[in-house]
């Protein structure tokens, strides 16, 4: 009938998750969504469940104690959806970077779509990223995406799709792979 | 004929009224706000979305409240018995209630309880307002009732009462300790998503039909009046909910049982006097 | 009864928090019982890393990111403390500039609290109304310091920018106008029947536990604790700019709502004082020397004191920094005060503490 | 005639033989008797109203029983050291005695059936018959000696007579006698586990009912002083306006056995019994002698004692369902929940026009069906799963869905349509709201009927959500009922099916009304069963992002104990107005 | 600002501070530790004054690693975080203080003592 | 209450204070931080913005075929990571030709998607750096 993937760009919600920021990026996301910049003229809702959310903004370079909290609620985030990298430390650790809690930018731990430089990130630049992350949620698939690396255990169940056992699996295989490439390099 | 249709479009004539209460709330807070049709556009996502459940039965209570909700719509277009729509529109809050109680989730159960402390607040005032209805009328007759003259003249507190729990149905401030964003995130529909989350919105858009149909009722056989009636409650309603502060729910039973519940009450009371 | 008891988590992700923090809130029905916390999602290792892996001139920059809110105080703190350890002597210009920009710093700061509080007290009109009132101030600091948060203004020696004339008259208006509205803000939370449910007597603390627990800040001030740094200290030049200590009495949301708009508007006559008599001078002068000895600053952050305690023998490197921060003395209050309130005021209560994580984990 | 023999007479005959018998004969006699006393009173609706005498030689030996049984009371009440059941039975003995000097040969009709007693006889057979099939099983599990068990099952027959002859007795003092021997069965069956707690409770239920048993003498000697009969029909019939005190005495006795506030703890301690005696108790007999006797008794009632018994039942209704509202045994709201339906009821019958009288009546018969099918899976949660606690209950629906079903039914069945009691709602409110224009104060009635009613669907739906509450992966088994167990579930489950068609009879109500929630509700269990959403992922709940387990549960709403006790006094100053409007 | 520093021992510094604070003049800012090498660290109870112009007085104390700090939580209640935050970072025992309020298990323990190198 | 009813009222027929971001461009302040940029032939190769820079977002990688300029005796080739800077300007303030070499100009910096060098590609700049 017509292309439903086209409205996908004219709803996104999303959700919010601070790994550890300072949060200058965090009360910057609140003014976009206040009037003046008001990012619900794009149709954003700041619903703060996972589960409803297309988009993920997230902020802060990961703190060891935030990095199971940011996997959990990037599983439970139903495909088609992106992430948002808010700030430089969440791209890249920024100031950061290799300080002895931190691991330097979200991407290790779950595939980034969008970056937004800044430090912080003014809400320019984040109704910049927001529209840029519209694009590419456009041209998303229905798949689901799982997280680079997990934690924790999982619950056993047969007949369901799991999607913890999912995500673990893959961050299994993933290990896997990366200490047979580290034995590899070590020969 | 006109009325099946009117049946069939009703959830969309309520997306509207969502739309243009988002639209109004925006310029109201003095910002550009979301275009009319956002909440269509936002349908349209949560098709096209996965969705994940908690378990089968969670989701099957959710759709089974939106087609109740559907149906009490339906039969007050159709012009039944008002009583009667009443206590199915309690069956459709049972099973939304129901359905928050049944995941292990804390903000679904936070939710679901207050839906049902809230069902205290406004399902007297609903009864109440059968009744006066009744005794003005003779009967329970959504048709009868819409063929006779106004009403509002001689139910005039009921009328005050009915528009306290406005609020309430439409989760709008004050009233809308429900739904709770900041608080409980949505209550009972914060486990839902994709397009089971779809039946729970447009339920939402359904109260905003079964709210205003049951407005128009006081606007007897009028539908200049019931237009005009609905525009102007409407309006204040989002006046409303933008000047005022979230109450909690123990002082929104409270607030509705003395005044919503008094006022009603002592509307009938009147009644037997005149 | 034990079966009766319901858990409820606020955080560490939730549409109310800006930042990860965790309760856990054992409730009776919705009545708070008990409280778990965390507190601890935001450290990153600052301290440690002022130490290994900065040079004591560039710790101005990496410590404003300790707390993006109260950045200014921050770097300030930490600058002022650097250079009493050195050899060199700030001009009174850019003292004026820092404090000017400190106070810029708590009115947004402030505002930004409180239209979180009437966000978590589900009134979200007066939200946007609030962070509609901010953003001319929000505008006032990019056009100072050239970035619209982290204002990376403040150096050692002075600041890294002059300010214009054009930017000053830009000062004096918007300052006005915002005088007005934080007026019309007064009335409004004095005045509002549903926010004074959500507010008048709900999450107070009292004079005795704020003295026991140490609270600071706008916290203290409106348990009616007389204390601010601001007139504990001389190396700012405070007392010449119009500075009165706001206090209040109750320790409610209420209390502490109006302890911040009557500081924001103290906070404006500051300001405007400042920027009509801004004196002549250098704007940054320059440190000569590496830090050597102790050195122990107070500086009041929108939240309350801030403590920076540096120690330095000589070398590029510090020895130790401490950053002590004003929420972090709170948590045991905030714990405190949380028993026995509805968990519906939870998110607001928690608001009203304008609680900085990011400081309290560094 | 002879079918009200039979149903008076052979409960009596059959319990003198059970506690001789096997257990096989004895289930199957138990069985076939039940079933012949159901097909019987089936019968009886067929026939016309029957009226006779009792012979004279019988009445002497029920005055012996009589006195007997009093003298009992008083030997128990010395037993037990419980000096209110000693003087009561002693006040209880003086008067009966003056009644007796007063009592001159009558000649009046001693049994009179008309169609309140078949409506009542179908109630008492066919829900207490499944009753006793299900205590079969459920006795078994009860770890006691096989000839208690018998004893037991003899018992609860037993009470079928007794119950069976009260509803046709039209002689008070036939009257009183019953009403001391339904008194005595629920002495013996909630002292039955003869524990501490089960003596004290019966102890309690025993002086409590006394108290009707001296509220009938009472009526019984004015009744005889002022209008020399001993006749319900022709004291109604007499009765005078200006002196209603035997009505009103005999009120007193229906609120007693209806447990009413401030009578209401003999009914929650009868918890401590084996279930099927609470569901026989709460359903079929025992505390349904007070809706009965006050639709028997409401065409004597002035206006005054009308709108007082109406304002007094809807002011309980309304109280108990407060009540109900933090207790976490399972029995125990359903027991509170009684108490506000039969306050409900009596608050119906009072009005005593045709309307309220058929909700009344109608909310009789289906409370009573609903009642014993929920306290029959009380029965088997305790038993099968050893659930007795609200809040122990989690993931029914995995666990017992069969259960489950039977639970949801029972109270889907106490509120929501297409079932009988929301027809008998929606008529009261009819049939009181037809009343505001001639009284202002039903206005005040029917806002404690509709909070009320409100209160208890909360009270409900909270119950049976705690049932639904489930993790995300569990699974799903298959539950095993025992047949005696099933059968009478799914009877009475079949009874409210039949209910519904009974409803579309009565032409109420418009047949589109009952048939659109009837298929929602059939609907759901269908899809319960058959989509399974096998291909949809699944994830956790949303807990903030934490991965802990959090304690949820349902709230409860705590009522301070100054008010239970200032709504007894109010219930005590209802009472006593009543009497006082009996008076003038 | 002024530093007023005071030497302690871990015997007499509960005693000291108890009859140094009162809580309607004084509070307490933090519990502060300096690395000095790579056993010893100076722990320090910081105070300041309300409303009194550049006045901080400091106690301090040089402990080793295995020695326990005794807890003055007793005294004052506020101190509980710093001294749970002295445990994590330094690996000093506190009495009665719990370990883990920034630190996970896999992360760098005690990372501001003398003897952690990165 | 009232004068928030008023308010409410009254700004529904008031023009919202919203931009229109993305149509038209939001007006930059004279002191606007933007993006740092880089002149390669004025450049002196002093390396004082490599040191100078809080985060690490300016390197100078050693690479085979440098841009000729006599200063670049090391053969160093400049590299600079917009989504690791934290634009503090530090490295203008330290290059002795700033305003030629390194300038700030008011240009916003880059939306980075995937694929652009962000972080694990700018890791092995890093590793490459510290190998010299």
């Amino acid at each position: 009938m017509f292309d439903l993937k086209k409205y996908r760009k004219k709803s996104p919600w999303i959700l919010h998750y601070n790994a550890g920021s300072c949060n200058g990026c965090d009360i910057e996301i609140l003014a976009s969504l206040a009037p003046k910049y008001d990012l619900e003229r794009f149709g954003v809702l700041n619903t703060g469940n996972p589960k409803q959310s297309d988009v993920f903004l997230v902020t802060g370079p990961v703190t060891f104690r935030s990095r199971e909290r940011l996997v959990e609620l990037y599983t439970q985030m139903p495909s088609p959806k992106v992430v948002i990298a808010v700030g430089s430390c969440t791209c890249s650790g920024g100031v950061f970077r290799d300080m002895y809690n931190v691991e330097d930018g979200i991407d290790n731990y779950i595939p980034v779509d969008v970056y937004v430089p800044g430090c912080a990130s003014s809400p320019e630049l984040i109704i910049d990223g927001v529209v840029k992350a519209l694009e590419i949620l456009e041209q998303k698939s229905k798949e689901i995406e799982l997280p680079k690396k997990l934690f924790g255990t999982i619950k056993e169940e047969e007949g369901v799709l799991n999607l913890r056992e999912m995500a673990l699996s893959v961050a299994q295989k993933s290990e896997q792979i990366n200490a047979q490439k580290s034995e590899q390099n070590e020969n | 004929m006109f009325e099946i249709v009117l049946i069939l479009i009703a959830p969309l004539v309520g997306g509207l009224m969502h739309g243009s209460q988002r639209v109004i709330r925006a310029r109201m807070q003095n910002r550009q706000g979301p275009p009319l049709l956002q909440p269509f556009y936002d349908m349209y996502k949560l098709m096209d979305k996965r969705a994940f459940i908690v378990h089968p039965y969670h989701t099957i209570l959710g759709i089974l409240h939106f087609l109740t909700l559907w149906l009490v719509v339906a039969l007050i277009i159709l012009g039944t018995n008002l009583l009667y729509v009443i206590f199915l529109h309690l069956l459709a809050t049972v099973f939304i209630v129901l359905a928050g109680f049944s995941v292990k989730s804390v903000f679904s159960h936070l939710g679901a309880n207050r839906e049902l402390l809230s069902l205290l607040a406004y399902e007297p005032i609903f009864i109440f307002l059968a009744t006066g209805f009744y005794l003005f009328f003779g009967t329970y007759d959504i048709s009868v009732i819409r063929e006779n003259s106004t009403a509002i003249m001689t139910l005039p507190l009921l009328f005050i009462a009915f528009l306290l729990t406005i609020p309430l149905k439409l989760k709008l401030s004050p009233f809308d300790a429900c739904e709770a964003h900041q608080e409980i995130v949505g209550g009972v529909e914060v486990e839902y998503s994709g397009v089971y989350f779809e039946f729970l919105y447009m339920a939402k858009w359904l109260e905003y039909i079964f709210v205003f149909s049951l407005l128009t009722l006081f606007a007897g056989d009028s539908i200049l009046f019931a237009i005009a009636l609905v525009a102007v409650v409407f309006l204040v309603a989002n006046i409303v909910d933008n000047s005022t502060a979230r109450v909690n729910i123990q002082e929104t039973v409270k607030f509705l049982l003395i005044w919503g519940f008094g006022l009603s009450i002592l509307n009938i009371i009147g009644l037997s006097f005149v | 009864m034990s079966k009766k008891i319901v858990q409820i988590p606020l955080g560490s992700q939730h549409i109310s928090l800006l930042e990860p923090v965790k309760f856990k809130f054992s409730c009776e029905n919705e009545k708070i019982i008990d409280v778990d916390s965390d507190v601890g999602f935001v450290h990153r290792g600052i301290e440690r890393a002022c130490t290994t892996k900065f040079k004591y001139d560039k710790i101005a920059y990496v410590v404003a990111r300790v707390c993006g809110l109260c950045a200014i105080t921050h770097s300030l703190t930490y600058t002022m403390s650097a250079e009493s350890l050195l050899e060199g002597e700030v001009s009174m210009k850019a003292k004026y500039l820092r404090v000017l920009m400190v106070e810029l710093d708590r009115i947004h700061s402030h505002m930004l609290c409180l239209s979180h509080v009437s966000e978590n007290a589900g009134y979200e009109a007066l939200f946007m109304q609030i962070m509609g009132d901010r953003e001319p101030i929000m505008n006032l600091q990019e056009k100072i310091s050239g970035n619209r948060v982290q204002f990376d203004y403040i150096d050692i020696g002075g600041v890294n920018r002059d300010i214009s004339l054009s930017v000053e008259d830009d000062i004096k208006v918007s300052l006005k106008e915002l005088r007005g509205k934080i007026e019309d803000l007064i009335n409004e939370f004095e005045n509002n029947y549903t926010l004074s449910l959500r507010f008048k007597g709900i999450g107070a603390l009292s004079l005795k536990e704020a003295q026991e627990f140490n609270a600071l800040g706008p916290i203290a001030r409106a348990a009616g604790l007389v204390t601010d740094v601001r007139s504990e200290s001389n190396d700012l030049p405070y007392s010449e700019i119009g500075f009165k200590i706001v206090t209040s009495s109750g320790g409610d949301i209420y209390a502490r709502n109006m302890v911040r708009l009557h500081e924001i508007l103290n906070s404006i006559t500051m300001c405007e004082n400042i920027v009509s008599g801004i004196p002549e001078g250098e704007i940054k002068t320059k440190f000569k020397g590496k830090p050597n000895g102790e050195a122990l600053f107070r500086l009041e952050a929108p939240r309350g004191e801030l403590m920076y305690y540096v120690k330095g023998s000589s070398k590029p490197m510090l020895d130790r920094l401490r950053i002590k921060t004003p929420t972090f003395a709170s948590i045991p209050a905030f714990v405190e005060i949380f028993k026995g309130q509805e968990y519906a005021n939870a998110p607001a209560i928690l608001a009203s503490f304008d609680p900085c994580m990011s400081c309290t984990a560094k | 005639m002879s079918s009200i023999v039979f149903l008076i007479f052979a409960p009596f005959i059959l319990s003198i033989f059970i506690p001789l018998m096997s257990l096989k004969i004895r289930n199957f006699v138990v069985i076939t008797s039940v079933i012949s006393l159901a097909t019987v009173a089936v019968n009886t609706t067929f026939s016309s109203a029957v009226s006779f005498n009792i012979p004279h030689y019988i009445h002497e030996v029920l005055v012996a029983l009589d006195i007997f049984l009093l003298l009992y009371f008083l030997h128990r009440g010395r037993v037990q050291n419980s000096t209110l059941v000693s003087i009561l039975a002693i006040v209880q003995l003086v008067l009966y005695a003056i009644v007796l000097n007063l009592s001159s040969a009558q000649d009046g009709l001693d049994i009179v059936v008309d169609g309140l007693s078949i409506m009542m006889y179908l109630i008492i057979n066919i829900v207490g018959g499944l009753i006793i099939i299900y205590a079969l099983e459920y006795i078994e599990h009860e770890d006691i000696s096989a000839k208690k068990k018998n004893i037991f099952i003899a018992m609860l027959l037993f009470f079928i007579g007794v119950m069976n002859a009260l509803v046709s007795a039209n002689s008070i003092e036939l009257f009183f006698l019953l009403f001391e021997l339904t008194t005595l069965c629920s002495y013996i069956l909630i002292g039955f586990r003869a524990d501490e707690v089960a003596t004290q409770n019966s102890i309690k239920a025993l002086w409590m009912n006394q108290i009707g048993g001296v509220a009938i003498l009472l009526a019984l000697i004015f009744s005889i002083t002022s209008y020399e009969t001993i006749y319900f029909s022709e004291l109604i019939s007499k009765v005078d306006n200006t002196f209603l005190i035997p009505i009103t005495l005999l009120i007193v006795a229906a609120l007693v056995k209806g447990a009413s506030l401030p009578f209401q703890s003999w009914l929650l301690g009868a918890m401590v019994a084996p279930t099927p005696v609470s569901a026989i108790l709460h359903s079929a007999t025992m505390v349904k002698i007070a809706p009965f006797l006050i639709l028997k008794l409401s065409p004597a009632f002035t206006p005054f004692v009308s709108i007082t018994l109406s304002l007094f039942g809807a002011f309980v209704f309304l109280v108990a369902s407060v009540m109900a509202l933090n207790k976490d045994f399972f029995k125990e709201v359903l027991g509170l929940s009684t108490i506000a339906l039969l306050a409900l009821m009596i608050s119906l019958a009072a009005y005593g026009t045709p309307e309220a009288t058929t909700a009344a009546m109608i909310l009789l018969c289906f409370h009573a069906v609903s009642k014993a099918l929920l306290f029959l899976q009380a029965g088997i949660l305790e038993k099968n799963y050893h659930l007795k606690y609200i809040s122990d209950i989690d993931s029914l629906i995995n666990i017992a869905p069969k259960t489950l079903f039977f639970i949801m039914v029972g109270f889907a069945s106490l509120t929501l349509p297409p079932f009988g009691a929301f027809v008998a709602k929606f008529l009261a409110i009819t049939a009181i709201s037809d009343q505001i224009l001639n009284n202002p104060l039903n206005a005040i009635v029917l806002a404690l009927l509709v909070l009320g009613s409100v209160v208890l669907a909360i009270l409900y739906f909270k119950v049976t959500s705690k049932l639904f509450t489930k993790e995300v992966f569990q699974n799903f088994s298959k539950e095993k009922l025992a047949w005696k167990y099933f059968i009478p579930s799914f009877a009475l489950f079949l009874l409210l099916v039949a209910g519904v068609l009974f409803m579309i009879d009565l032409k109420t109500i418009k047949v589109y009304e009952l048939v659109v929630p009837t298929l929602l509700l059939v609907a759901t269990p269908l899809l319960f069963k058959y989509a399974t959403f096998k291909n949809t992922p699944r994830s956790k709940e949303y807990n903030c992002g934490e991965k802990d387990e959090f304690i949820v549960s349902t709230h409860y709403y705590e009522i301070a104990p100054k008010y239970l006790k200032l709504f007894s006094y109010i219930a005590i100053a209802f009472i006593v107005v009543l009497q006082v409007g009996g008076l003038f | 600002m002024k530093i007023n520093k005071i030497e302690v021992t871990l015997q007499n510094v509960v005693e000291k501070i108890t009859k140094f604070y009162d809580p309607t003049t004084t509070h307490f800012l933090t519990l502060n530790g300096v690395a000095i090498d790579e056993t010893k660290t100076e722990i320090q109870w910081i105070f300041a004054d309300y409303m009194k112009l550049n006045d901080n007085t400091v106690f301090y104390v040089v402990v080793d690693q295995e020695d326990v700090v005794p807890s003055i939580v007793e005294v004052i209640p506020s101190a509980i975080m710093s001294q749970r935050e002295v445990v994590d970072m330094f690996g000093i025992e506190v009495q009665n203080s719990a370990k883990g309020l920034y630190l996970d298990e896999d992360s760098l323990q005690k990372p501001l003592s003398g003897g952690c190198t990165l | 209450m009232s004068s928030q009813f008023i308010k409410a009222f009254t700004n529904l027929f008031k023009k919202p204070q919203t931009t229109t971001y993305p149509q038209d461009a939001i007006e930059r302040t004279e002191n606007y931080r933007g993006l740092i940029e880089y002149t390669e032939n004025e450049c002196i190769y002093c390396l004082k913005c490599e040191k100078a820079c809080p985060p690490g977002a300016i390197l100078f990688v050693p690479c085979e075929d440098p841009v000729p300029n006599d200063k670049n005796k090391k053969s160093l080739k400049y590299e600079y990571n917009p989504w690791l800077c934290i634009y503090c300007t530090e490295c203008i303030r330290a290059c002795p030709k700033a305003e030629l070499a390194l300038t700030q100009s008011d240009k916003k910096p880059q939306i980075g998607v995937k694929g652009d060098r962000v972080n694990s590609e700018w890791t092995i700049l890093e590793q490459l750096k510290k190998g010299v």
